[in-house]
């Protein structure tokens, strides 16, 4: 077949399943699940490799497949093809699942295929939020609090990268992966970036000390969204990492702290297994293994980290063994994959959830309690204020009283009187200001 | 000074007189005839120096914007005073409601 | 090229372009008169003529994009004696979007109104849809002025169509602040009349920029013009501290009356702002301070807007907050536009546009919302996600580009802003732009968050029309899609007459 | 007290700044530029009329009048829509009063015929004419009079919509015509003004009267609107 071909099913890859997520057309087809990764599966199969441009969108944007993509895009089918062929019986459920479900595929696939940053972060962002709606689909209450948990770590992750991308902006005109990178590891304020990179994608990956709502979701929800964790914001995070990244010589430390981090994520995993494999003993009774695969999701991405951290540290030897890391990321996440759909099966939710929650829990309190002692203090204040212009009985202190004892949630902006003075006011300033 | 400065400054005192007349009063017939006062030194004005050199005939342009003006201004008074009486019936008073202190 | 020449064969003695402009102004007038006369149709005309104008929107864009801007003596006088009519790509972007959201907006009425008030809404919208139409064409001051009442008359009688207490005491306040408004504007245009003889824009450009021997430019009549037609027109774009009266109409008017409000009236007074102050003003202006005080102005509207968007406790009221803030981010234009042309210019435009459809799309949900369950309290609104998905969605999206999350309208234009300040090292002015996005983020999640949630108590549930749920989120969907045609969007913008717009890049 | 004075001392020399501001703009005014006056004279011959003001008001800058007429439209439509119930107090029939408005409305009615057809060389014209218009139907409603119920629907719409109507009419006709709009062929521009006031005159009259009385007349089948055609 001809390039031409993958060339149109590069991009119909990505608009294809945005097109099905609308609800009326999805409504109307059968099996539209199956129907949107066709052309992913197309591209997977295919040797070809095919880069497409499609300047008037975004920021001139693209897409491209190559080898490394090729594997990632394997397991990612993979993964996508099992989700759908467990999912299939409550399709109907809800009407907002299959639209959610498919954006979320789309903001994937575009991030995987995507050659530039601007796509890059748009296809990230339209992928976290649609999870986290599907996260909120028939969610209980613990559910939903780890998808809100979710939401603020996409929240701050997406404002770190929106920094970055900031930056790339003010250097560069070009967003492309190579130009970009290259641009930002040879000017000397890089490391702002580099700290705004790593930490955006730590939190959306979930690597070590910020991986409290990865297995907050993963306990709470349902072995479909332990699959699309894994699938969606893990792997393209961690794709996410390889692609942003500047690499140079000089940042060794950071290099070194994200071996660290990697290390004791590792050592942190390790630990809670074996604490569960001797103090439960009921391990392959309630889909306990199920449990212990949240831990080792987050040694696999404390591995990734100590690769990462490798890689900063020597960025030549990193050149040379790169393209070992896409089939590491592709075949870890399908054996990932296989333990939660063996182990998952008929596991139920623990009685008690993480102590994280405990934690959170006791922090709401704290900030309440804390929130409850400013707004008396506040009051106090008040009072005294309101006194004090009491006494002193001018204009000033009635129009400050109305803004202090404003009930009806009205503004003391709303006077007329006042507001025609201000734009007297403006009207002379303008003149002014013109002269 | 010639008459049409003369007569401008005229307009410029109605003008600055409805802008006084439409922040102090707080009832809304008074903010409407304040609101034509305004109107009334606009156009003054405008018609006013059409003619600032003695030996010349008055420029029509201003006349005609002047007629235009007028209409549009009665058409919003006659909005104003039907929303006005409108405002009175429903709410009982014919203040707008953060001036209905004292 | 083929359908122009068939065009031609018919003999007609004017380009098509001037076919287009004139239909634009002369088709919503010949609604007008037909709803006025035949109430019993005036759905079926008001949706019409909402649809045509799409079409010769369409048609008017197709002739500028193949030959150029667009001038048309009305009378055939020309530009001191005569009326001229301009269009380029500006006006053209507004026209555009405004026939785009009256459509949906019509669309979406045909269903929200019952046949009594239908006949009350259509031939005043349809008046609306004219003063928008003949003001983006106008290159006049005084027709402007003409046109800014009618827009202004309309938008104060729509608003007061509910006849409930808040509506009309909103719209009295509405109305005495834009009479205000207009004053100061004609008095403006007074003073620039007996300074230079005439009211065409380009014309007063011309003598601005290159002033006679015999002519001074900056008197004290033209600085006197500056402050009132600029403190008059921002007082009709509800900038921040004259936002008094822009919660109370917008929050209490019928939802699609909301919608046009915020959408497309406060726009119409910030385009003649724009372009006085870069044609005509140009020269006065170029000092920093006065552009620094609208950026000042623009900031501390996105902060109050936003933080007041978040206190309210009613959906309509953060929505109308939400449109303070918004304009705020509008204002960013006039610091950052004189250095930095093009990338604020069309930041801006794109922001102007993107805002249109986000918020109306907004207000027509507010509107579903407040049919499906009687009220608009936000803390009440009972697991709408399940009960009115479609709507739900529509919010969703919509919020998304009133954020500016990547990949919609809001975030191309915010990002465009935020590329000119920081290009001019104005640290200050990405700091604001970033807290707005991020305080916006807060009080479209607060209404997200509470549609997810069963309320205390339940209130009976009304059906709402399939119609009123997809315009919204048609609207909403535009706004997103936006997001990917960045480039022959902004491509638009540039066409234009160069002799009468200067350095700034339009 | 205090808060007036208050408003006082903060508001009043902010307004005499203006006006003082205000006055020195005005009095600063450079000589009175002639040009336009100038063109206005020049083109006369070509305008229709004789006169200079209704020269530019219905043929120069027509395109204003043509949105002023809808601005008047749409304060009616406005004033309609807000649906007011009339006030019910029957003017009892005063027998001074009905035979004045007996005597004067004819006269009236001469009157703005006089100003209509004055207006193409003198001052007068569609409006001045057309607010006597009104003030006579004004009066023939508060000494009690009433329109027949069979003119108050279409009959009466039409009416009103006529000047602004036949105005559309024109610019559509100048449009195909001479591929400008209104711009009215030169031999017959006095004939397309002529037919422009007179209809812009009734339709003045009786909007300014409709808006007058506020409500929208058959609207019950009792009470409404004195108009008088």
């Amino acid at each position: 077949m001809n390039i031409e071909f993958y060339t149109t099913t590069l991009w119909i890859a990505v608009i294809w399943p945005l097109l099905l997520s609308i609800p009326a057309v999805h409504k109307r087809l059968p099996w539209p699940r199956y129907l949107a990764i066709i052309p992913a599966v197309l591209l997977t199969v295919s040797p070809i490799d095919a880069s497409i441009n499609i300047p008037w969108l975004l920021y001139g944007t693209g897409f491209a497949i190559d080898g490394n993509v090729r594997w990632i895009l394997g397991a990612f089918v993979v993964i996508w093809l099992t989700t759908v062929s467990i999912t299939l019986p409550s399709n109907e459920k809800s009407p907002f699942s299959s639209t959610l479900y498919l954006l979320t595929l789309t903001g994937s696939l575009g991030a995987l295929l995507t050659t530039d940053l601007v796509g890059f972060f748009s296809s990230t962002t339209l992928m976290g939020y649609s999870f986290y709606g599907l996260l909120n689909q028939n969610a209980d209450k613990t559910q939903q609090r780890a998808a809100r948990l979710y939401l603020y770590f996409l929240i701050t992750a997406d404002l770190a990268l929106f920094e970055a991308l900031l930056l790339v902006a003010f250097t560069t005109q070009y967003f492309q992966f190579e130009v970009a990178r290259q641009a930002m590891s040879e000017i000397s304020s890089s490391s702002v970036y580099l700290y705004m990179v790593l930490l955006g994608f730590m939190l959306k990956a979930g690597i070590w000390p910020f991986y409290i709502w990865l297995t907050a979701t993963f306990n709470s929800g349902t072995r479909v969204i332990a699959l699309l964790l894994i699938a969606s914001p893990i792997t393209i995070s961690l794709l996410g990492l390889l692609r942003w990244l500047p690499l140079r010589d000089d940042i060794y430390i950071t290099g070194l702290v994200m071996q660290l981090l990697g290390a004791s994520a590792i050592l942190h995993s390790v630990l809670k297994i074996f604490t569960r494999l001797i103090f439960k003993q009921a391990l392959f009774k309630h889909g306990m293994v199920y449990f212990t695969t949240a831990w080792l999701l987050i040694a696999f991405t404390g591995l990734f980290s100590l690769v990462l951290g490798t890689a900063l540290l020597n960025p030549a030897l990193w050149q040379q063994y790169v393209y070992l890391v896409y089939p590491f990321i592709a075949i870890t996440s399908i054996t990932l994959t296989i333990l939660i759909l063996v182990t998952g099966k008929n596991h139920r939710k623990p009685e008690s959830t993480d102590d994280v929650f405990v934690l959170i829990n006791k922090l709401f309190h704290k900030l309440k309690k804390w929130h409850q002692t400013t707004q008396q203090l506040a009051s106090q204040l008040q009072l005294t204020v309101k006194s004090l212009w009491n006494n002193s009985g001018s204009f000033v202190s009635r129009q400050y009283q109305q803004v202090l004892n404003d009930k009806n949630n009205k503004s003391f902006l709303t006077s007329w009187k006042l507001n025609i003075t201000l734009f007297l006011i403006l009207g002379l300033a303008l003149t002014w200001l013109a002269i | 000074m010639n008459p049409a400065n003369f007569y401008a400054l005229v307009g410029i005192g109605l003008f600055c007189i409805g802008l006084f007349g439409m922040i102090i009063n707080s009832h809304l017939l008074r903010k409407i005839l304040a609101f034509n006062i305004m109107g009334s030194g606009v156009f003054l004005i405008l018609v006013a120096l059409g003619r600032r050199a003695d030996n010349m005939p008055a420029d029509p342009v201003p006349h005609a914007m002047v007629i235009t003006g007028i209409v549009v201004a009665v058409s919003a008074t006659a909005l104003a005073l039907t929303l006005m009486i409108k405002v009175t019936t429903i709410t009982g008073q014919a203040t707008l409601p953060d001036e209905d202190d004292k | 090229m083929a359908i122009e020449n068939a065009l031609m064969t018919f003999p007609m003695a004017f380009p098509l372009v001037s076919l287009f402009a004139v239909t634009l102004i002369l088709l919503p007038l010949v609604g007008v008169i037909c709803c006025f006369l035949m109430p019993r149709i005036s759905r079926t005309l008001g949706l019409f003529t909402s649809f045509a104008n799409v079409i010769s929107v369409a048609g008017l864009g197709w002739q500028i994009l193949e030959h150029d801007s667009y001038r048309h003596a009305v009378g055939g006088w020309g530009a001191p004696l005569g009326i001229e009519l301009y269009a380029d790509g500006l006006s053209l972007l507004m026209l555009a979007t405004t026939a785009i959201v009256g459509l949906a907006i019509s669309v979406y009425s045909t269903a929200y109104f019952k046949p009594a008030a239908g006949v009350r809404f259509w031939p005043i919208w349809l008046c609306l849809l004219t003063a928008l139409n003949t003001l983006f064409l106008s290159e006049d001051i005084f027709n402007l002025y003409v046109t800014l009442e009618l827009l202004s008359l309309s938008a104060v009688a729509l608003t007061a169509l509910t006849g409930s207490k808040e509506a009309l005491s909103g719209a009295m306040r509405y109305l005495l602040a834009s009479l205000l408004a207009s004053l100061s504007y004609l008095l403006g245009v007074v003073l620039l009349y007996h300074s230079f003889g005439s009211v065409d824009i380009s014309i007063l450009t011309q003598q601005m920029q290159a002033p006679s021997a015999t002519l001074a430019t900056a008197t004290p009549a033209v600085w006197a013009a500056l402050g009132l037609m600029g403190a008059g027109l921002m007082l009709k774009t509800a900038i921040f501290p004259l936002h008094f009266w822009l919660p109370p109409a917008h929050g209490s008017a019928p939802a699609p009356v909301s919608a046009l409000l915020s959408a497309l009236v406060i726009k119409a007074s910030f385009y003649i702002l724009l372009r006085l102050w870069f044609t005509l003003f140009e020269p006065l202006v170029d000092s920093q301070a006065i552009n620094s005080l609208l950026g000042l102005l623009g900031c501390t509207a996105i902060l109050w807007g936003s933080v007041q968007a978040i206190r309210q406790t009613r959906l309509k009221l953060l929505i109308a907050y939400s449109t303070v803030a918004q304009i705020g981010y509008l204002f960013l234009i006039f610091p950052l536009a004189p250095n930095m042309g093009s990338l604020a210019w069309n930041g801006v435009a794109y922001l102007i546009i993107s805002h249109a459809l986000a918020k109306s799309a907004m207000f027509l949900c507010a509107g579903n919302l407040l049919r499906f369950g009687g009220h608009d309290r936000i803390a009440d609104l009972d697991r709408v996600v399940q009960r009115l998905p479609l709507t739900a969605a529509a919010f969703a999206l919509a919020g998304v580009s009133i954020m500016g999350i990547p990949p919609s309208g809001g975030f191309i234009g915010k990002w465009l802003l935020l590329e000119a300040s920081m290009n001019q090292g104005r640290w200050d002015l990405v700091a604001v732009i970033v807290i707005g996005g991020l305080l916006a983020a807060v009080y479209i999640f607060k209404v997200i968050g509470y549609t997810f949630i069963p309320a205390k108590v339940t209130h009976e549930a009304h059906a709402v029309s399939a119609r009123m749920q997809w315009s919204a989120l048609l609207l909403a969907i535009g706004a997103v899609l936006l997001g990917f045609l960045s480039l022959p969007v902004l491509s638009l913008l540039n066409i234009s007459d160069a002799t009468i717009t200067s350095g700034v890049g339009l | 007290m205090n808060r007036n004075r208050l408003l006082l001392v903060v508001l009043l020399p902010l307004l005499l700044t203006l006006a003082a501001g205000l006055g020195y703009a005005v009095l600063s005014l450079p000589e009175q530029p002639q040009y336009l006056q100038k063109l206005v004279m020049d083109n006369m011959a070509e305008s229709g009329v004789s006169h200079p003001v209704t020269a530019v008001l219905l043929n120069f800058r027509a395109y204003d009048t043509l949105l002023e007429m809808m601005v008047l439209l749409l304060a009616l439509l406005a004033v309609w829509s807000f649906d007011m119930t009339d006030p019910k107090h029957k003017t009892a029939p005063n027998q001074v009063l009905d035979t004045l408005t007996r005597l004067l409305t004819p006269l009236l009615i001469l009157v703005t015929a006089y100003l209509l057809w004055v207006g193409a060389h003198a001052p007068g014209g569609a409006f001045q004419a057309g607010s006597v218009l009104a003030a006579s139907a004004v009066l023939l409603s508060l000494a009690g009079w009433r329109l027949s119920n069979k003119l108050t629907a279409l009959p009466l719409r039409i009416v009103l919509v006529a000047g602004p109507g036949v105005f559309i009419i024109i610019s559509a006709l100048t449009m195909l015509l001479e591929g400008q709009l209104l711009k009215y062929p030169v031999a017959q521009a006095g004939l397309y003004i002529v037919i422009l006031e007179t209809f812009a005159t009734l339709s003045i009259g009786a909007t300014l009267a409709a808006l007058f009385l506020g409500v929208r007349p058959g609207k019950t089948d009792k009470d409404k609107g004195g108009k008088h055609k």
